[in-house]
């Protein structure tokens, strides 16, 4: 009946990173979503280890912050490709076709929704509408924006940052 | 220097996804190149509203209104237009009707029937300088209140003027304010939910990439009235540009006093801050909302106790949503009767629409309560996309229904809507033609639902997920007749007993397409045929061996090979491989490639 | 921008912001200014309608004067550049050719000043235009009907 | 309404009720039966339950859209109330429909059957068929020391969420994920063991289903009893005797101690003994030690190890060292009856038997579920033969007496066996709130002074109330002891400690509300604080009838230190009865961990 060691050894600089923007919040568990939104921009995901480091810096029960990571979409324990690829599957894009784009990113990426590619370049996830309707069907990859999409203009796209990830 | 000309560039989300911020570089270099730089500026605004059309730029004084502009233009726009006064004219916006090419954006058909109160300084001033919103009788308003009416006042003014909430509920926003008033408690909040899950739905966001300081002054208002000093704007954390304008004009807001203590001397302080969402359309549902604000898990709390009672961290909370507050410094400007005189009997004011779907103009409406759907849908939406035949426009996103050829003449209001089985909703309007399949929209909208549910009661957890199944069963072909009795039957179990809005309204989309579209139900269950070809597994892709020239294009085109045939000869495709994609009937030039 | 402290500062700071949007409130709805329209096609700029339009917007500025400059195309009478078309609210247009800066001072003077024509500038009958003269710079269709595909 | 009632009518009954009354309270109260699931009121504790999620209580409110759920909404002045109305009764079938979608139907091999409020609900329904089938959700079930968890069989009615969380402020379980997929877990899916929970059972005791369940060992007990080879010793703490007689019709808090001895023999057991003897010895050494300290402090003024805090809950001693490791050293390292028992029964017993101590098969009787997971640390076992092999809950005690078809309200009364049977009153009251200190008292008095207590009894310590004090004089040394039950009540006191504030010398904590008569292995009391009392009220009736009534007038607790111990607190005591503590907050395990 052996307890798993919990909090395995953290790398110290990660520790006070987390310490840091808990501190910045005031240490104030009504900032949870705040200082997770901070932590996920800083490391890319929200792995257990640091979810543990939260609710100790926090003084709350570890379970309350993994709660809330999981029921929110935006926070993702598994790390995202160096280029997340997000397909808008609002209704205005759905009508205009998005999942005939999301079918075409499936097969080209060979993942399934939210699931990140092997080479860790691409991660495949679908968004609920980013307001950009006069685009439809949209989809973002990292920052940019790409608007009136077909599934023939899917493999264009991906070749470009294939391209960019050799040099 | 005086200025002769200023080219207005939009910075909404969607042209700058269209690289409108190149656009502007591109502008000012050109402007720099021929010497310019002292009689022309480049100002970047918010979003003009007509984003099919976008990028946009809009040249002043002549008013001139470009649409679809590409960084490259910018050399042809400087030089010809302001360089030698004559206008780029492939650039001009071409009238669906007319044909003709129109310069000025009031003669735009999309434009000409807007009355644009809450987007009244969209597309006209710069967001991010406060001047330009002052300017405009920016923050006049709260000085009215602030030293010359007492917050009774205030709330009865906002009473009078018959201003209902613009989130979708359509709750009389004087009464809201009154309650949390009247509501003990020594500290209050005042909420803007800025959430806007709807899909589909982009007028919060634009109004706070547009002019954030008409939002940040009538919440500072609301606090006058409520007895807030502190607001608090929960917005998603899909919406970067829009958090980054709120971010700067609070700062600017604070910098000029008029947030922060003692704004313009009156004793009365107040200040905002920024609370992010993380994906969960449930926390537009005002308690859900709350309980993310307090770091929580977005689950809706049973009401009442109403959050205008006992709200965020246990004190009275007002919610309003973007647009209502929108409104409110106009109504104090130019009095509750003139807003009052616009609209219908009991839905006053202007309603803002995003229209999107299979339409011209997809973009972003404000016409007074009242208008037609058929007035905005083509009087405005520039009518259906490719000249296709009109089917059916869903408003009320996930919690709307879907309306009919027979409701495009009701007056748009809260009521009607709701008389017709549909709800307004924040606004969103997704238009539909006759290649839209209305089973598969309902199971889109449920598939949204089970995706979005918090999963706190069980009608919401369980019950959408079985909707789901249902349709799902019945656009795979192997749904009876007796399913639609239980589609109904759960449906209504279901927003009788949900907990929150989100549960209550699920069945919406459901329920409205089986009363408008039974027959498409009946064509699914009946004769397993989707008549709009849109539900894969009913949909039966071949060739006509007589007009096939076995030109092999279609074999070709086929991602899985599901198309045999020698050259010349008549092709086939087997039923079994075919995705039903429908790359073959594109690249067939004789029409052999038919749909069953 | 430092603290506006009453309503007061608050108004006074509105009517300084007020310029800088002055143009863009004007050509919403020119109809209730004075139009004050320079020909800035090639042969114009070469007559030095660049100068004339320049000095109009200064002198418009200084003079605090309820009208907007807007620069048009070429409105098809050549050997009479700068050709400034002057339309008051509510009065039919009034065309105006060989304008330089004298000309255009005498424009301001007398003709936006008590509505008379000044004699020393060349003024030119409407009817020399082409019937359905483009509203604006340019040839945008509104003013035609039916036209191109 | 007289001013400060609400007058309503409830299925055609009128009545009034104060303001804050919810309808399922008024409707209860006329003797209308309302059907719940989620709902849970802990009187006494002043904690209710009603998150409104499983809405099968909602009832029909004229004038409201749709239905209300009875055990949140508040009455109104005039509002009309049905209970069991056509669409009432359509909408909890449906809802129950749902839940039962998605639950395993195996209820004739589920630990709750009989006992489980869904199956209960479903029953009162009628129903018969379950309309709506569809995906049903996989969770891999966790079988840890002490608890087991199917999430399958989850309705999420938050009720274990509750308990850890605001009762025991342990904070193990919680909600995870959202919409279909969401259910109540432990962090990152880990099993319980890998969790910050201390075992107090009481989740187990608040769920409704058999989502949450004691680890069943009867396999073990009847394997054991079955192998000649083998010489099977039951050990009974004081409050299963309480209890056990509920699950065979008898009133709450009737004591059926002879009955449960003859059980036992029926049963097979070979011995049958009396935690209580070595409750008696628990007070000796942890008198002792109390004393040591006191007189320690009164020597040099050291408070280092004061206040003492009581070490004979399981779940407390995991929750001190999971949450509080720089505490430990305040824990009495005195081990707990049930291990005490174990060690002298395995090494001075089973040299009077003359026979290896692993021929010997300790099972110990508890009311608690953490004894599963205290006999099962390492440090109780001696080269891998642990001092108690087996403890069973009383409820897994009722199933094998059921088993083993015995009728047990027909069994003669049996006595325990000596020596190991003979115990004090001090003993007996162990198993309730107060109890074990009041014991220590009355010894430790005597040990002090030399003089007997003067009034054994001390009223002040006994009772329901969460936290608890009082002061014993010690011949002019006030003694100050404080008691807490309930992890929650716990930390209050452990905060202060912590800060240095703590006003007392000797802490008693139990993790369950009530005491050990609550553990979470009891038979179901669902929060009614009545059927505590009355099992207390059974205890202190036991000691009271008593002829000894000190710890240390026990005979053979004498007789074992002159055999064998010699004196409380020696050498040979501390190596049999006494224990460490391992620092479980930063990553300690089994073998690392402070000295005592």
């Amino acid at each position: 009946m052996e307890k798993e060691i919990r909090n395995e050894s953290l790398p110290s600089c990660v520790r006070e990173k987390v310490h840091d923007i808990c501190r910045e919040h005031g240490c104030d568990p009504g900032e949870l979503i705040h200082i997770l939104h901070a932590l996920q921009r800083t490391f890319g995901y929200l792995p257990e280890a640091v979810q543990e480091a939260v609710a100790a810096e926090l003084d709350i029960p570890v379970a309350r912050v993994y709660g809330v990571v999981t029921f929110y979409s935006y926070f993702t324990m598994v790390p995202k490709g160096k280029y997340p690829v997000s397909v808008c599957l609002g209704t205005a894009c759905y009508v205009r076709g998005a999942e005939a784009v999301l079918d075409e990113f499936r097969r080209q990426l060979e993942i399934g929704v939210g699931e990140t590619t092997l080479d860790g370049l691409f991660s495949l996830d679908c968004l609920r509408c980013v307001g950009a309707c006069g685009l439809a069907p949209v989809v973002s990859v990292g920052d940019r924006v790409y608007g009136r999409l077909t599934p023939e203009k899917v493999r264009g796209i991906l070749s470009d940052y294939y391209r960019a990830a050799e040099d | 220097m005086t200025i002769g000309w200023q080219v207005l560039v939009c910075g909404g989300t969607g042209c700058r996804a269209s690289q409108s911020e190149r656009i502007e570089k591109a502008l000012k270099e050109e402007i720099r190149r021929c010497g310019l730089e002292d009689e022309a500026q480049v100002i970047r605004t918010g979003c003009f509203g007509f984003c099919e059309k976008g990028p946009v730029v809009k040249v002043i004084p002549d008013n001139t209104f470009y649409v679809q502009v590409r960084p490259e233009d910018a050399e042809e726009i400087v030089s010809e237009h302001l360089l030698k006064g004559c206008r780029v004219r492939r650039l001009l916006y071409v009238d669906p009707e007319t044909h003709l090419r129109v310069s000025d954006s009031k003669h735009i058909g999309f434009y000409r029937k807007q009355l644009r109160i809450a987007l009244r300084n969209c597309g006209f001033i710069d967001p991010e300088n406060i001047g330009e919103y002052i300017a405009r009788d920016g923050y006049a308003a709260l000085g009215k209140a602030l030293t010359g009416m007492t917050p009774e006042e205030v709330i009865g003014e906002i009473e009078r003027s018959g201003l209902r909430g613009r989130g979708g509920g359509g709750f009389p926003t004087g009464l809201k304010w009154k309650i949390t008033r009247q509501a003990p408690g020594e500290r209050k909040y005042v909420v803007c939910n800025a959430d806007e899950g709807d899909p589909g739905a982009f007028m919060d966001r634009s109004i706070l990439e547009g002019d954030p300081h008409s939002v940040l002054e009538a919440m500072a208002i609301n606090g006058y009235c409520t007895g807030a000093s502190k607001g608090l704007i929960y917005i998603r954390a899909e919406y970067p540009l829009a958090v980054e304008r709120l971010k700067t004009a609070i700062g600017q807001a604070r910098e000029a006093g008029l947030l922060g203590d003692d704004i313009l001397g009156s004793g009365f302080s107040f200040d905002v801050e920024i609370r992010y969402g993380a994906g969960a359309f449930v926390c537009g549902e005002e308690t859900a909302l709350i309980r993310s604000m307090e770091g929580q898990r977005g689950e809706a709390m049973v009401k009442p106790p109403f959050p205008s009672e006992r709200g965020y961290a246990g004190c009275p909370t007002n919610v309003n949503n973007v647009e209502t507050y929108a409104n409110i410094p106009v109504i104090l400007l130019k009095g509750a009767d003139w807003f009052a005189g616009i609209g219908t009997e009991r839905s006053k004011g202007t309603k803002v629409f995003a229209l999107a779907g299979k339409i011209n103009n997809v973009g972003l409406i404000e016409v007074p309560m009242g208008t037609t759907l058929r007035e905005v849908i083509f009087g405005i939406g520039g009518g259906i996309k490719n000249g296709k035949k009109f089917k059916a426009v869903q408003t009320g996103g996930p919690s709307g229904g879907c309306l009919t050829e027979k409701h495009l003449d009701i007056p748009i209001d809260y009521d009607n809507l709701l008389a017709a089985g549909s709800m307004m909703g924040s606004g969103g309007m997704i238009v539909m033609d006759e290649d839209d399949c209305m089973v598969s929209m309902a199971k889109f909208y449920l598939d949204f639902t089970v995706e979005e549910s918090c999963g706190k009661c069980a009608p919401c957890r369980v019950g959408n997920k079985r909707l789901h199944e249902l349709l799902q069963k019945i656009t795979g072909g192997k749904g009876t007749e007796e399913d639609l009795e239980r589609l109904r039957n759960l449906a209504l179990v279901i927003r009788d007993t949900a907990l929150c809005g989100l549960g209550q309204t699920s069945p919406n989309p459901v329920l409205s397409t089986l009363d408008n579209f039974r027959d498409e139900y009946l064509a699914h269950v009946r004769e397993q045929r989707c008549y709009a070809h849109q539900c894969r597994d009913l949909t039966q892709y071949f060739i006509s061996p007589e007009i096939c020239r076995g030109c092999t294009l279609c074999a070709r085109a086929c991602p899985v090979n599901a198309i045999s045939g020698e050259r010349k000869h008549p092709h086939a495709i087997d039923p079994l491989l075919c995705v039903r994609c429908g790359s073959c009937l594109e690249k067939c030039k004789f029409g052999a490639v038919r749909v069953r | 921008m430092e603290r506006i402290a009453t309503v007061e500062e608050l108004r006074q700071r509105r009517e300084s912001y007020r310029e800088r949007l002055e143009l863009r409130e004007r050509s919403n709805d020119p109809e209730r200014v004075v139009r004050i329209r320079v020909g800035l096609d090639d042969c114009g700029i070469a007559a030095g309608a660049r100068e004339t339009a320049r000095y109009f917007r200064r002198e418009v500025e200084r003079r605090g004067l309820e009208a907007l400059v807007v620069p048009v195309g070429c409105m098809g009478f050549c050997d009479r550049e700068p050709t400034v078309e002057v339309i008051l609210p509510g009065r039919e247009p009034v065309v105006f050719g060989s304008v330089g800066l004298p000309e255009a001072e005498r424009i301001l003077e007398d003709y936006l000043g008590h509505g008379t024509l000044p004699e020393t500038v060349l003024c030119l009958p409407r009817r020399f235009f082409f019937p359905g003269a483009p509203e604006g710079p340019g040839d945008d269709d509104s003013g035609r009907e039916g036209g191109e595909g | 309404m007289n001013g400060n009632t609400v007058g309503l009518t409830i299925d055609r009954k009128t009545m009034s009720v104060p303001p804050g009354t919810t309808i399922l309270e008024a409707a209860s109260a006329a003797g209308i039966r309302i059907p719940t699931l989620c709902h849970m009121k802990l009187e006494d504790l002043e904690y209710e339950n009603n998150p409104g999620a499983c809405r099968i209580c909602v009832v029909e409110v004229e004038g409201r859209r749709n239905l209300a759920p009875a055990c949140k909404t508040e009455c109104t002045e005039g509002m009309v109330v049905h209970t069991h109305t056509p669409r009432v009764m359509n909408a909890r079938r449906t809802v129950m429909e749902l839940i039962l979608s998605n639950h395993p139907a195996e209820c004739l091999t589920c630990s709750k059957n009989g006992y489980c409020d869904l199956q209960k609900v479903a029953h009162d329904l009628g129903i018969r068929e379950i309309r709506y089938r569809g995906e049903e959700s996989v969770f891999v079930p966790d079988r840890s020391p002490a608890i087991v968890r199917d999430m399958n069989k989850c309705i999420m009615c938050r009720r274990c969420e509750t308990a850890c969380n605001t009762i025991q402020t342990v904070g193990a379980l919680t909600a995870v994920n959202r919409g279909f997929r969401a259910v109540v877990a432990t962090a990152f899916g880990r099993d319980m063991a890998g969790s910050t929970c201390s075992y107090c059972g009481q989740c187990v005791s608040v769920c409704p289903t058999g989502a949450l369940s004691g680890r069943s060992h009867t396999d073990e007990v009847l394997k054991a009893l079955a192998d000649p080879e083998k010489i099977v010793i039951a050990q009974t703490a004081p409050a299963v005797r309480t209890a056990l007689g509920r699950d065979f019709g008898y009133e709450a808090g009737t004591l059926v101690t002879g009955k449960m001895v003859s059980a036992l023999r029926e049963l097979g057991f070979d011995y049958v003994f009396d935690t209580d003897f070595a409750a008696d010895l628990t007070i000796m050494e942890e008198g002792t030690e109390f004393l040591n300290r006191l007189r320690a402090e009164d020597a040099d003024g050291e408070r280092a190890k004061l206040p003492l805090m009581t070490s004979c809950c399981p779940g407390w001693v995991s929750f001190v060292e999971q949450h509080y490791p720089e505490l430990l050293p305040r824990l009495s390292t005195a081990r707990s009856p049930q291990q005490m028992f174990g060690s002298v029964a395995k090494r001075y017993f089973a040299r009077l038997l003359g026979v290896e101590r692993r021929r010997l098969v300790v099972v110990s009787v508890m009311p608690c579920l953490a004894k599963k997971y205290e006999c099962s640390r390492l440090e109780f076992a001696v080269d891998g033969n642990p001092d108690v092999d087996v403890s069973i809950y009383t409820r897994e005690l009722a199933r094998l007496i059921r088993y083993a078809n015995i009728d047990f309200r027909a069994l003669p009364d049996g006595e325990f066996d000596r020596p190991f049977g003979e115990s004090t009153g001090a003993g007996v009251i162990f198993g309730t709130t107060g109890g074990v200190i009041e014991a220590a008292m009355r010894t430790a008095y005597e040990l002090y002074t030399g003089r007997p207590l003067p009034e054994i009894e001390f009223v002040r310590l006994r009772g329901m109330e969460g936290i608890r004090s009082a002061t014993v004089d010690f011949d002019g040394k006030p003694v100050r002891i404080g008691i807490a039950h309930g992890l929650g009540n716990a930390r209050r006191l452990v905060e202060e400690v912590l800060a240095g504030k703590s006003p007392y010398d000797a802490i008693e904590v139990m993790a369950c509300p009530g005491g050990c008569i609550g553990g979470g292995g009891q038979p179901f009391h669902r929060g009614n604080m009545e059927v505590l009392r009355c099992r207390a009220d059974a205890l202190y009736r036991e000691d009271a009838g008593k002829p000894l009534r000190k710890s240390h007038e026990n005979p053979c607790v004498q007789e074992l230190y002159r055999e064998v111990l010699e004196e409380p607190c020696g050498p040979k005591a501390h190596e049999w009865l006494h224990t460490r503590y391992f620092d479980r907050k930063n990553g300690g395990t089994e073998d690392s961990g402070p000295e005592k």
